[in-house]
């Protein structure tokens, strides 16, 4: 059964030095809120996966808690580069960053394939790219066909952290609007952390919503607005503004180093 | 999406009634959107791809169906989304699926009429890159990544790519091949449309964007590009076309 | 975009002598209408596909539809046997019939093989049973870790047959209660038919609901109570006397003719 | 489910409140709920599992989690179904998922405390059939096949096994495996309990059903049984866990 407890509690006892962290949300329910704790906490040697890196995974790499990256699309959607992480690939600031780059296809079976407890998942992919010789995936031969499949080495993450419209007190997840990989990175994970907007007695259905049963999730923290600037289905809308002033603010150390300082670090939870 | 570029260009005859003025932005929507067929499925990427569905869908197409990588199968956006994960993509479709799903049931189940990229860099088979400019290991610019494109690219019947035209885009060797060209069939710019050689699958200049020259768009390209001897100018884009695209950008 | 017909216009149209025909729904949504026009048709020579035949698979079976049975788990649930499944298995009658048989991991991997469009599925399973002798799976190795899981060859059916609540005019389906394995074989299939409650002009959303888009379906055919005796959620429940009944009723061959020729062949639609 | 046998013993100890008549199936029931613990999280076929785990969660374990291998997960029924895809499964769920995912996402991904399973025939050392009485090819009997029984024997961390007692069922050789026994950890019968040695995993007669002798199981066994040399008596069925069990066979 989940614990509900508080976003500084759940990431102090579950995310370690040196981990592997997975925090995902397509576009929608990003967790930024435990994003942000995690550099309050000053995690560091972190390996961050995730398929769509962005506001939140600048943050992270340019305040130097990540190690390497896992991904398969680091950018500001709609908007253009995320500037800390070129900053660390390019130039190699704050640190070195370390990538395994996948195929949005790839990383999505490598999550199924975790959530379901297979060494590996199959698809047709990679093929006629340069990718494949850039990253960690292998060929398959059908059994009974003879054709050559594409295989990739599934995620395990120690950690998987979602964010999700709310949960009830058993820490039963109700999430709904677009659904990403949140399942499957939860299941897939050793540990799970999932951020709600709100703590409630009973989860009412909502048509197209999922529902993660508690025992299936290690910790359920509350966190209002906790996926701003993205945004949380039924709840408040994407700040799309933000996403494109954050172009500008990360475009320059110093303004970001600020910006991470009066937002981010001087901010108690 | 169309703000880059804002050189306005006339249409070539004054005594039609289309003869407004255009951004070449606009007459690259405008072109990309009419290839594609009423009741197509489309696999949507954000940026000009979305642009370009959406004014299909506003305008001959109101049949198409919108996938999203994002899981949503027959988005109705009544703006153009910033993100292919906006809410109002969830809200206004026929079904939401996850992401895992969208990529094994539907993309790679081969249930994709149309799949429409960008990119950095395009070279003369299509072939496209997305990923870094320069040396993989110390590039230059590190760009986001091939996301979707790889099977984008394999698994949808034909794929049209938009694509400003620059000679940095258009290169005789890509820097990365982040997908590959073997399904494209249009590369559809600011300058014009290329289609590929059914023999070689090399790309050849087919039509000319209202008022440019074949030898423009020849300076625009970092290989030696054929020029079809049948090449003809596209129509211009049309009074309700260009309202249709506009209300869409506005209402962004 | 699924055209919207009659069932038997749809089953002349889309199901030939000799098919590959999956009729699915886990207990709940099982095209109880569809499987007896197949037999007023008297189709002839088909593979039978199905993890769970029950009643409707007897029928066909003791009629004479079918030439081989594709399967995991052929009983009357909660009741005993399938009486014209054992005599067919057992005694020949009325015509041999061909088993391949599978565990229901293994066939529900196949249908998301098929769905996906890849030539196999990979599951830990089948391993330490007498089930891997008798049947269509093959050993293959992890290329990132070396372990040895089971292949399982995909399932692509030249017809999927369904029943679901609803659907729009379009050929939109709209299902709730227990998926199963709906969508996958729906997918999974060259041809699907859909067999709904009724056509309505709009769905409405309900919590729980998938919807199949309707240009990923073949054919639409109202079928009012078609999954009776199964159950249709929120329309109907299951008719668990009729299960009963039945193992009396396809115990003795002659009895089960008369009741065929009374309640299928007798009845137009 | 509880039909098939209704030969009533008494409780050995009249001076017990508890010495209510009950049947050796009664008794089979409560002993099989009585090995779930509450909170853990179990796998339910149909028949005497899903009568023993509903049992469970309206005695000792209300917290037990039910998962049906029709993809109701924590389904709370408030009569026994007949089928594992009774309506009232799926609305009492906290979530309903598809059958690909239940198998792959919960069962095999490791997710399942205990798994119940039933069968015709069961070896020494726990192995399962529920395939075919006699020859594969020229079966006796056809029986129903494996389902789930396969992969819920090899994923769930542990798997209990309820079946009456016979020679015919308990056998020595199985006319077909269909499931393995590797991680059996109790049998329930109507005559008593087996639990596997921990260095052979052959199953020994570590309980016995009250009222039931030792010699009594050898005798309903197909091969010679090892009995423990501390076997015990089953505490028999109370009143509070006869009472539930009734009421849950009449709201059938």
């Amino acid at each position: 059964m989940a614990h509900v407890t508080t976003l500084s509690e759940a990431v102090r006892e579950l995310v370690h030095d040196g981990d592997v962290v997975a925090l995902e949300g397509f576009t929608h329910l990003i967790p930024h809120a435990a994003g942000h704790e995690l550099i309050r906490q000053g995690r560091r040697d972190l390996t961050l996966v995730r398929m769509t890196p962005d506001v939140v995974y600048d943050q992270l790499i340019g305040m130097g808690c990540a190690r390497k990256l896992v991904f398969s699309w680091g950018g500001n959607p709609g908007v253009g580069s995320l500037r800390r992480f070129r900053d660390a690939v390019e130039n190699g600031w704050p640190a070195p960053l370390e990538l395994e780059e996948h195929s949005h296809a790839g990383m999505a079976a490598a999550y199924a394939a975790g959530a379901s407890n297979l060494p590996f998942g199959v698809l047709r992919g990679y093929d006629g790219t340069d990718l494949a010789a850039r990253t960690r995936v292998a060929a398959i031969e059908c059994p009974f066909t003879g054709e050559r499949l594409a295989a990739v080495p599934a995620l395990r993450p120690d950690v998987g952290v979602v964010h999700a419209q709310r949960a009830d007190r058993k820490g039963n997840v109700q999430l709904w609007g677009i659904l990403g990989v949140q399942r499957e990175v939860v299941l897939a994970s050793r540990r799970s952390l999932v951020t709600v907007e709100e703590v409630v007695d009973e989860l009412e259905p909502v048509p197209g919503a999922a529902v993660i049963p508690g025992w299936a999730v290690t910790a359920v923290a509350e966190a209002p607005r906790g996926a701003h600037p993205s945004y949380a289905h039924g709840y408040y809308d994407r700040d799309n503004a933000f996403y494109a002033e954050w172009d500008a603010i990360a475009s320059d150390r110093d303004r970001f180093a600020a910006w991470m300082e009066a937002n981010v670090l001087a901010v108690a939870r | 999406m169309s703000r880059g570029a804002s050189s306005h260009v006339r249409g070539p005859a004054p005594d039609t009634a289309r003869a407004a003025a255009f951004t070449r932005d606009e007459a690259m929507a405008v072109a990309a959107a009419r290839r594609l067929a009423n009741g197509s499925v489309v696999f949507v990427g954000i940026g000009l791809p979305s642009t370009a569905c959406n004014l299909a869908r506003a305008t001959h197409a109101p049949d198409c169906v919108l996938v999203y990588e994002s899981g949503t199968i027959g988005a109705k956006p009544t703006r153009l989304p910033l993100s292919i994960g906006d809410g109002e993509l969830a809200e206004t479709a026929d079904a939401v699926v996850s992401v895992p799903e969208i990529f094994a049931y539907w993309l790679q189940g081969g249930r994709i009429d149309v799949g429409f990229l960008g990119a950095a860099q395009i070279d003369r088979f299509g072939n496209l890159n997305s990923t870094v400019i320069g040396d993989y290991e110390h590039p230059k610019v590190r760009l986001p990544g091939a996301g979707g494109a790889p099977e984008i690219a394999r698994h949808c019947r034909e794929i049209l790519v938009v694509i400003r035209h620059s000679p940095r885009a258009f290169v005789e060797r890509l820097d990365f091949r982040s997908s590959s060209g073997e399904r494209v069939a249009a590369v559809i710019t600011d300058l014009g449309v290329l289609e590929p050689d059914p023999a070689t699958r090399e790309l050849v200049l087919t039509e000319l964007q209202p008022g440019v020259e074949a030898g423009a768009v020849v300076e625009a390209t970092g290989w030696p590009l054929r020029v079809a001897p049948d090449v003809a100018e596209c129509e211009p884009p049309g009074d309700a076309e260009l309202a249709a695209l506009r209300a869409l950008e506005e209402a962004r």
